[in-house]
């Protein structure tokens, strides 16, 4: 169902990840963190990976850059991206170089993903240097036009340390070292996490600009399936360390197939609307060691558990639109579950390749409520 | 607080017993003088103990170190600031060279510890670390004497340098200056360089365990680069440590420089004690205690110039 | 005594009479001789004799008008330093001294009588010797007259001649006028005079001269003139340089060039130099005996063994129960084996007293010879100990000696940090005593400062005492039944204080009833030794040989060897064997190679 | 009932002698937490709703203003008298992770407060064991599990209940919960809140919600008021639906139109406002003299910079049924929420 | 109730096993244990081991090491391993009250300075500040001019007296630390007593730390004393492994003569095993509490 075509060199590149697996070593041996996981990031969109806490989502991150930390390891699989190849057999500088050049990556914590001791300008410079940047101005230039891009001062903000930057100012930072050297493929870990509304629904905006402008493709994790919808052309859902489905947002998000999406969807309270709809998802979450080897792993909190669950590793397959690893919405069995809901089909499906086109709907505008751009605020 | 320091020696040393006049007496006695000979060698000294009650000696003094002036011994009649200036460079240079040893190698091998924390060099590297940490730097000197002085005389044990070579800057007067200093260093530099591989090794393990060395790792920095950003952070907490190590050096030079019989600050000490030098005791103590208040004053503001973090605040103010 | 007699000799034939026509050459020359300093080196401190601690080296660039023998007997011999002649008055009232006339200060300006005199004088501001100011005070000098450019005469205050008068004058340090007299207040000569007065004047006069000594101490000469035959070149914390003096009078006698003189803080110090070969000759120091054994072996090394006016002993303060007892004491004396304390605590530092007469044997051989053989040597043997500890009331329970009052016998011995062979023996004392039944263990003092002081105040029943301190007889019992006794001399007169008064922490008897001589005083006995003729001397000194012996006031432990060693490789140290002796170890190796009894070897 | 009025808060901060700065964390607010209903107070970061939190436990010391507490005012008791007050009001915490102590197990946790409150009743012991296993079950927690163990060896969601359970062992009247599920797995954030609920249905506690998720806080009581603070003032105050439905206040409406809208199952407000500045670029060299806002207000005139609106000053421009009250000038409504996709 | 009992019976079992288990992963931490448990016997019931007077052989006087003494004689003939066990009973003893004292007193100070704060706060920090800035051994010395401290009783509590500054600093801000963490307010809110938060809340999760400490502070008491006997500004009374070191190098010349070594190397080497032990310890204490316990 994916295009996997590589793009031209100047194009958004593709991303394709292949029955990737990747281990901790732990007390009780190698656990799998992430298992079997195959995921394409189609050129040129924003994908959305949400997932709970433990389930994987910064370890399959990571493995895009091939830098699982120790105690981890990738144990199999393949990480294919356009014009560089497979990630996983990258060694040395080579795959040094490929970081940061080709592949931005934006901490989970990048609140702290700045040293201390040097302002953002040296680590900038050091930057720079580390991938043979020749013309180091240029690349000031470029970082300093990035920061406007963002509604910030560059020269002052290239001038601070981190400790004089707001959390809303450092993931500016972050966003602008990941690409500064003109990487297309950007990985941002839980980008507005411990951020105020405001500044989050400010910083996704630019995710999305930005993504927008450059030609980028994106993968946004989060555990804030809101976060997802705002930002994202396309759902990727985590349990467990497996990808349980993936789709459109709206298509997921409107219909979601399998039911630990579903569960998801309906245990976030809404803001308007009948506040008594939510429902709490029972059970908790899987650990690396409590996760079962065998058969689904979401099957003790799932309402549609079948025998075969506990036995049977359901495939991640595709269902019309999307892809769901459940026996129980299996492409055979999708309708006999999920009727009721299958009027919700409204959302059209809509192709990845269009970039931001239309998926917001336009502010209304007529009588002055126009959002201003926050960069106008901020060069004040 | 140097002042608490102070007043609390000044009325130790004031009960103190013990009259040196009597026991310079009976040392030349012992050394073979006559009653008269050895008699003619002290009458002077009696003049020369200080009179007064307590108090009024207490005033006095504090009085005379208003005016920086510490006396003059009691026993020598040599101003007491003379006698410590001489002293104290025996000390301080030998403690400096030591500590920037040890601090240099240890800070070196605690980050080699610190990366191969999960292997078994790095376990036998940290826990040498504590090993050589809780020795005593008596210990350490004993058996370095042992070994370079007793069995295998290759170093001096005594002296600070050959007195027959000219002072000054010609290489024979330096080559026995370094002589004779080598095992004091090396025993404070052996027994404090526990103390920064243990130091750095978990300042560099918390450094690590800091996002902005993987975020530095995953924006593709070259291995030297993320090297350098850690070592920095890491260093940057030691700095405490080491003005407190500094300190205890100090402390440690009275077992190093009676074992070396090395002339510094600790044998005035050892020296001053025995002979009940009241003033220069004092003023050694006093050194000593203001050494160490020198030295964290110092590594504030040594922290301050480079922790950007404390600096800009600084400013700001 | 005539100094001619006395001139330095040699046993080399070769260097005979090189007072009178020195020929050149006689003495191999060159080289640095190192040795041992005596008294603490001091970096910061000015060259100068009057300082405190002594930071000028007696015998190298520090000069006496002679150099007192260590003799058994006979207090006033010596070597001559800067006097060439010296004579007597027979009964001590004066005495006239005539400079060697090539003595000449190391800046070339010859040594006069004025130096002597200003000498003099700044020896009284030091208030020691023969130059004491407290009127009435016995052996003092009263004037000085100078007779010719190199002959003074000095005569004794009559009121109370002694024989240490000439003693005192002859170990005078002499320094040149022209540096030092400036330092004195201008009418010092009147000064003095008037601070022999017994009144206020006298006593202002008094403070005068003991402030102008007080500034002396201080002075700092800016240069080091000596009359001796070396300068200070140089010092720094741990040595001091000293150099060759060209001006000296016996120049052409002095081998070293050069003299390094090593300071030490602890005698395992010089154990290192000496085991290294390092040292051409140290002075008496206590060595352990295989330590000893080592720097024999050590190729050149030479160690030699001579008297040493000095004794240690066990002393009592009789103030203690049941050390007031003398049969408690004797007990103890015939309890402890001495041989086996000295074999182990300092076989090489001392020999077992013979007998406990308070005197050193050799001093006790040429005093009272005849009493000698008669004395009790208690001889280790515990039966007799037995005896004694039974006719003190003491009964022995489980093998534990008990007293009367059914409490344990203990003895508490009480010795110094640092005095290796004072601990050692006090241990082997205590563990002989334990095993004898005797409860006893040996406490220390932290320094010999407080050790003093504890002493003085009566706190050690029992402790270590250096006794037997000659060569003068006064001096050795002056020890005994002196001040620590009880008597003590006050304006020429002698008093007594009972135990626990004015430093009387011995505490034994004010008279004593001796077999076959009657009560005895010790204390007046003593006092008159100052004073007395050669017959009532060697009267008095076998009274008091038997008394101490009788009345044990200490227990003679050992008599101190002074172990001498010296390392022929680069020179030979070869003095006569009486110029081992002469008093004040910083001395020895000085006056020997002025005397020309070094010479480099080779 | 609790009510608290006018209450400052401003922290001193220490730096050295030279720099004292203050931070106005409260600036006069007024509230009141009825009994056995839930309030809640939305905010963005640093806006004081924590400082609130902690003074009305009793936890935080305030400047001025008055808090009564069942009808009594504790600024008139001293501090040992105010403690039974004030033990009445728990504070559950936002991190269940440093709400337990590590080295004691559950069961410790939870038997200190309850031996504590047998005392001071005159129970048993027994009664101390069959009250911590009877709170537990009442926060859906089994006793056998949940007893022996360290608090590492439970998840977050069951940390969370365990210390709402330990904070009923005191039977307080109202429950502070200051963003008490933002550290919970997603999926377990609503038991927790419905956790909540229930209490306050079954046990007739108060709850007094602080979040900036207003979501949440309207799961949690759709019934009561809502406050919006921004820098330490209460800026509006209504009904949760009214101010979730009808906002007037620019500012509440900046922070509703940040909520992510769930594309596919909701649709965006129509009048969205976006503030001008990010917060941290707004000035604050301030005080007193104008709206605390107007520098990120896209709708501020001369008045908003010259005057400062306190709360319920513009009332007369606005009629409100509802008792919603605000401190805007220019109050105009605008639907910025989402709203759920109308099916069929 | 019954089934949590058990399961707190197992749980404990599980703390044992775990302490079990770091200390069979390196077997140089067992090694320690055995050694700490040798010096603690050694220090406890091996002087009564011994017939006072020790027997002696005037003339054996230091001997080589041979098996009869491990470490060779003494001047006396007097082996030396019964000089260095009937020696260990004054040091161990005299280090375990230091320890004592100075974790007493430097918790105690730390727990209430960081608890209280304010005022109470700055005086005891101000006297912290004091405690730590005065160097102990240069006052020791002078000290040890006034007073003897002969006993084991005095000499450990003079230590310990000097010696709780950086502990109390240390207790402090975990304290203050501790303070700030929710489970602190949480208690403070339910109106437990302050006694029951310093006892119960933030006395355990230091403890280990606490622990830690007090081993390390034994070795500072063995080098303080031993140090001070050895320098020879305390009595050198027979019993003790300064006096001995003290005796070997000043008295018997342990540095010139090389045969007299033993006699030296005996109490170093028993220093330096305490240290390797308590290192050992602490290392594997360090293991065993920090996962389960850290408080950062
Ligand atoms: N260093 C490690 N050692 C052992 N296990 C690890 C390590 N890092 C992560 N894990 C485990 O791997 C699993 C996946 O972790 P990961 O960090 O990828 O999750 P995540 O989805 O990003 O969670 P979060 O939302 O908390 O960031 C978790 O169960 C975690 O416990
Ligand atoms: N102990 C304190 N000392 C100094 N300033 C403080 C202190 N506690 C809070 N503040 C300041 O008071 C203001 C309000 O803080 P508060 O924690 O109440 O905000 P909040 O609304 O709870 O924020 P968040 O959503 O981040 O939890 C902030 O500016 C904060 O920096
Ligand atoms: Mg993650
Ligand atoms: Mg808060």
């Amino acid at each position: 169902m994916t295009l996997t075509t590589p793009m031209s060199p100047d194009g958004p590149p593709s991303v394709r990840i292949r029955d990737l697996t990747v281990v901790y070593r732990t007390a009780a041996g190698e656990l799998p963190a992430v298992r079997d996981v195959s995921m394409d990031l189609a050129p040129g969109t924003v994908t959305g990976l949400v997932g709970e806490s433990g389930s994987g989502k910064s370890t399959l991150a990571l493995s895009l850059l091939n830098a699982v930390q120790p105690p981890g390891r990738i144990s199999a699989g393949s990480v294919d991206i356009g014009g560089l190849g497979d990630v996983v057999q990258l060694r040395g500088d080579k795959l040094r170089q490929a970081r940061g050049g080709q592949i931005g990556y934006v901490f989970q914590a990048a609140q702290n993903s700045l040293n201390p001791l040097k302002t953002v300008g040296k680590q900038l410079l050091d930057l720079g240097r580390s991938h043979d940047v020749k013309d180091l101005r240029a690349l000031v230039a470029e970082a300093r036009d990035l920061l406007a891009r963002m509604g910030l001062d560059g020269a002052r903000v290239l001038d601070s340390y981190q400790h004089e930057l707001s959390g809303g100012m450092r993931q500016r930072v972050g966003i602008m070292l990941a690409l500064v050297l003109n990487a297309h493929v950007v990985v941002l870990d839980e980008p507005t996490t411990a951020l105020d509304m405001i500044t989050q629904a400010n910083i996704l905006e630019i995710i999305r600009e930005i993504h927008a402008e450059r030609g980028l493709t994106t993968l946004v994790i989060t555990h804030d399936i809101g976060v997802v919808a705002e930002v994202a052309d396309e759902i990727a859902v985590m349990y467990g360390g497996r990808l349980v489905e993936q789709g459109p947002v709206r298509a997921v998000l409107g219909d979601p197939h399998h039911p630990y999406t579903r569960g998801l969807i309906q245990a976030i309270p809404r803001l308007t609307g009948d506040i008594d709809e939510a429902q709490a998802l029972p059970g908790r979450p899987p650990t690396l060691t409590t996760i079962p080897d065998q058969g689904c792993v979401f099957r003790s909190r799932c309402a549609l558990r079948m025998d075969v669950c506990d036995t049977v590793d359901p495939l991640f397959q595709s269902t019309g639109d999307r892809m769901v690893a459940c026996h129980a919405v299996a492409p055979a069995a999708t309708f006999t579950t999920t009727t009721s809901e299958s009027e919700r089909e409204m959302t059209p499906s809509r192709a990845w390749s269009g970039i931001g086109s239309g998926r917001r709907e336009p502010a209304a505008d007529g009588d002055g409520v126009v959002a201003r751009e926050t960069n106008e605020g901020d060069s004040a | 607080m140097i002042w608490v320091v102070l007043t609390f020696t000044f009325v130790i040393v004031s009960i103190m017993p013990g009259d040196p006049v009597q026991a310079e007496y009976e040392l030349l006695l012992q050394q073979g003088h006559s009653p008269q000979q050895a008699e003619a060698q002290t009458a002077m000294l009696h003049r020369f103990r200080p009179t007064g009650s307590v108090l009024e000696q207490y005033l006095e003094y504090m009085g005379s170190l208003l005016r920086l002036d510490l006396g003059q011994s009691v026993v020598t009649r040599v101003d007491v600031s003379t006698i410590l200036g001489e002293a104290t460079r025996w000390t301080v240079i030998p403690v400096l060279i030591g500590t920037v040893l040890s601090f240099v190698l240890g800070v070196l091998i605690g980050v080699y510890a610190a990366i191969k924390r999960s292997g078994k060099l790095g376990d036998a590297l940290t826990l040498s670390g504590s090993l050589l940490r809780g020795l005593p730097d008596f210990v350490v000197a004993l058996i370095l004497a042992a070994i370079f002085a007793t069995l295998w005389p290759v170093l001096p044990r005594s002296g600070a340098v050959n007195i027959l070579y000219e002072p000054g800057f010609n290489l024979d007067y330096i080559l026995s200056l370094g002589q004779h200093a080598i095992l004091p260093i090396a025993t404070y530099a052996i027994s404090s360089y526990g103390g920064w591989i243990l130091a750095m090794k978990s300042s560099v393990v918390t450094v690590l365990g800091d996002d902005f060395i993987l975020a530095a790792e995953l924006r593709g920095m070259k291995r030297s680069v993320i090297f350098r950003y850690i070592a920095r952070n890491a260093i940057l907490p030691l700095f405490t440590i080491f003005a407190l190590s500094i300190a205890a050096l100090f402390s440690g030079a009275i077992f190093v420089e009676r074992i070396f019989n090395y002339p510094g600050l600790g044998m005035l000490l050892i020296n001053s004690i025995g002979r009940r030098d009241i003033t220069v005791m004092t003023g050694a103590f006093l050194l000593i205690t203001a050494a160490v208040i020198v030295a964290n004053i110092v590594a504030d503001m040594f922290y301050t110039v480079i922790d950007p973090r404390v600096r800009r605040a600084g400013d700001a103010a | 005594g005539d100094g001619d007699d006395d001139s330095p000799t040699t046993p080399d034939d070769e260097n005979g009479a090189v007072d009178e026509t020195p020929a050149e050459g006689e003495v191999q020359r060159g080289g640095v001789y190192t040795t041992i300093a005596a008294t603490q080196l001091d970096a910061t401190a000015p060259p100068n004799p009057f300082f405190p601690q002594g930071n000028s080296y007696l015998g190298y660039n520090s000069m006496r008008l002679g150099w007192v023998k260590n003799h058994p007997t006979n207090p006033s011999e010596f070597y001559p330093g800067l006097a060439s002649e010296w004579d007597v008055a027979p009964d001590n009232s004066t005495l006239t001294v005539t400079i060697h006339p090539d003595a000449t200060w190391s800046d070339g300006t010859p040594v006069t009588a004025e130096d002597v005199v200003v000498s003099s004088d700044i020896a009284y501001t030091r208030g020691a010797g023969a130059f004491i100011l407290s009127p009435g005070a016995a052996g003092t000098a009263s004037d000085v007259e100078v007779i010719d450019d190199k002959t003074v005469q000095f005569t004794q205050d009559p009121e109370n001649p002694t024989s240490t008068f000439i003693n005192g004058i002859m170990d005078m340090v002499i320094v040149p006028a022209h540096v030092y007299a400036d330092q004195l207040p201008d009418d010092f000569a009147q000064t003095l005079e008037a601070a022999r007065n017994d009144d206020d004047a006298g006593e202002a006069a008094r403070e005068t001269v003991s402030e102008a000594g007080e500034a002396l101490a201080s002075f700092a000469p800016e240069e080091d003139v000596s009359a001796g035959p070396y300068v200070l070149e140089r010092i720094n914390p741990s040595e001091a340089l000293l150099v060759r003096n060209e001006h000296f009078h016996h120049d052409h006698l002095v081998a070293p060039d050069q003299v390094i003189l090593r300071n030490y803080t602890g005698n395992e110090q010089i154990w290192d130099y000496l085991r290294a070969g390092e040292l051409d000759f140290a002075q008496f120091t206590a060595v352990p005996p295989d330590v000893v054994q080592q720097i024999e072996q050590v190729p050149g090394n030479e160690v030699s063994r001579t008297y040493s006016p000095v004794v240690a002993g066990l002393a009592f303060n009789q103030s203690y129960k049941p050390f007031d007892d003398v049969h408690v004491r004797r007990a103890l004396a015939f309890a402890i084996d001495r041989e086996q304390t000295v074999s182990i605590a300092t076989p090489d530092g001392g020999t077992p007293a013979i007998t406990t007469s308070g005197m050193h044997q050799e001093v006790l051989d040429a005093w009272a010879g005849e009493v000698a053989g008669e004395l009790e040597p208690y001889a280790h043997d515990l039966d007799r100990a037995a005896e004694e500890l039974e006719a003190a009331g003491m009964t022995q329970e489980n093998g534990r000696w008990m007293l009367p009052s059914g409490e344990p016998f203990e003895v508490p011995i009480q010795v110094v940090t640092g005095f290796s062979d004072w601990i050692t023996a006090g241990e082997n004392i205590a563990t002989q005593l334990n095993e004898f039944g005797i409860q006893s263990e040996i406490l220390t003092a932290p320094d010999f400062t407080v050790y003093q002081e504890d002493m003085a105040n009566g706190e050690y029943p029992v402790g270590f005492w250096l006794i037997g301190l000659g060569p003068s007889p006064y001096n050795i019992f002056q020890r005994l039944y002196g001040q620590s006794n009880g008597w003590q001399v006050l304006q020429g007169n002698l008093s007594y204080s009972p135990p626990g008064e004015d430093g009387n922490w011995k505490g034994g008897p004010e008279t004593v009833e001796v077999d076959g001589i009657g009560t005895v005083n010790p204390g007046e006995l003593a006092h008159e030794l100052n004073t007395a003729s050669p017959e009532r001397v060697d009267e008095i000194m076998s009274i008091l040989a038997q008394v101490t012996n009788e009345t044990l006031p200490a227990i003679q432990m050992w008599d101190y060897i002074n172990t001498q060693f010296s390392n022929n490789n680069r020179f030979i140290t070869d003095p006569p064997d009486d110029a081992r002796r002469i008093t004040g170890v910083a001395a020895l190796a000085g006056v020997w190679i002025q005397q020309g009894w070094v010479s480099a070897a080779g | 009932m609790i009510t608290g009025t006018n209450i400052v808060k401003t922290f001193k901060q220490r730096g050295n002698v030279l720099d004292k700065r203050e931070v106005p964390a409260l600036r006069g607010v007024d509230f009141t937490i009825p009994k056995g209903g839930a309030i809640s107070f939305i905010g963005e970061s640093g806006c004081g709703k924590t400082t609130l939190g902690r003074i009305i436990a009793g936890l935080e010391t305030y400047d001025d203003g008055e808090i009564t507490i069942g009808g009594v005012d504790m600024s008139s008791l001293r501090h040992r008298a105010q403690q039974p007050h004030f033990r009445k009001v728990q504070l559950i915490h936002q991190d269940p992770y440093s709400a337990l102590n590590p080295t004691r197990t559950i069961h410790q946790s939870l038997h200190d407060p309850l031996k504590l409150r047998a005392r001071q009743t005159g129970r048993s012991r027994q009664w101390t064991y069959d009250r911590a296993e009877e709170l537990l079950n009442l926060v859906g927690l089994d006793p056998g599990y949940v007893l022996p163990r360290y608090p590492h060896q439970l998840s977050g969601g069951m940390r969370q209940r365990v210390v709402i359970a330990r904070a009923l062992t005191v039977d307080p009247e109202v429950l502070i919960a200051d963003e008490a599920v933002s550290m919970i797995d997603v999926s377990l954030r609503l038991g927790i809140l419905s956790l909540l609920r229930d209490l306050r249905e079954r046990l007739g506690v108060s709850l007094l919600y602080i979040t900036h998720d207003v979501a949440t806080a309207r799961y949690i009581g759709d019934d009561g008021d809502m406050y919006v603070i921004y820098r330490g003032q209460v800026i509006e105050r209504g009904p949760t639906e009214t101010i979730i439905a009808d906002p007037v206040h620019p500012y509440t409406q900046a922070l509703l139109s940040a909520i992510p809208v769930l594309y596919g199952v909701e649709q965006p407000g129509a009048e969205q406002v976006k503030p001008v500045q990010a917060a941290d670029a707004a000035s604050h060299a301030e005080d007193g003299a104008h709206c605390l806002f107007s520098s990120r207000c896209p709708f501020a005139d001369d008045r908003c910079v010259t005057e400062w609106p306190r709360l319920g000053h513009a009332h007369e421009s606005l009629q409100d049924p509802g008792g919603r009250v605000h401190a805007c000038f220019h109050p105009v409504q605008r639907q910025v929420a989402a709203a759920p996709i109308q099916r069929s | 109730m019954t089934g949590a009992t058990v399961t707190r019976a197992t749980l404990r079992r599980n703390f044992w096993g775990s302490v079990w288990r770091v200390l069979l992963r390196k077997p140089s931490r067992l090694l320690g244990v055995v050694l700490m448990l040798g010096f603690a016997f050694m220090g406890s019931i091996g002087p009564m081991l011994y017939d006072r007077p020790l027997p002696r052989d005037p003339s054996v006087q230091f001997a080589s090491p041979s098996l009869r003494h491990p470490f060779g004689t003494d001047f006396q003939g007097t082996d030396v391993f019964s000089l260095l066990v009937i020696g260990s009973r004054y040091v161990l003893l005299t280090a375990l009250i230091t320890a004592v004292v100075s974790v007493l007193l430097g918790t105690a100070v730390g727990l209430v300075a960081g608890f209280r704060r304010g005022a109470l706060d700055a005086v005891l920090m101000r006297i912290t500040d004091v405690n730590l800035t005065i160097p102990g051994l240069p006052l020791l010395l002078v000290l040890s001019t006034v007073w003897e401290f002969s006993g084991a009783w005095e000499m450990g509590l003079v230590l310990g007296l000097l010696g709780w500054g950086g502990l109390a600093r240390a207790v402090r801000s975990q304290t203050l630390s501790l303070r700030e963490r929710g489970f602190v307010e949480a208690a403070r809110g339910l109106g437990l007593p302050n006694r029951h938060i310093v006892g119960r809340e933030l006395l355990p999760p230091i403890a280990p730390y606490i622990a830690m400490n007090a081993l390390m502070s034994l070795i500072v008491a063995v080098y303080a004393q031993v140090g001070l006997f050895f320098l020879g500004v305390m009595p050198v009374i027979g019993e003790n492994w300064g006096v001995m070191l003290n005796r070997a190098v000043f008295d018997f010349g342990a540095m010139t003569t090389p045969a007299r070594l033993p006699y030296m190397l005996a109490p170093l080497l028993a220093i330096l095993l305490l240290t390797i032990a308590i290192v050992l310890v602490v290392d594997a204490m360090d293991e065993v509490f920090n996962p389960r316990l850290r408080v950062e």
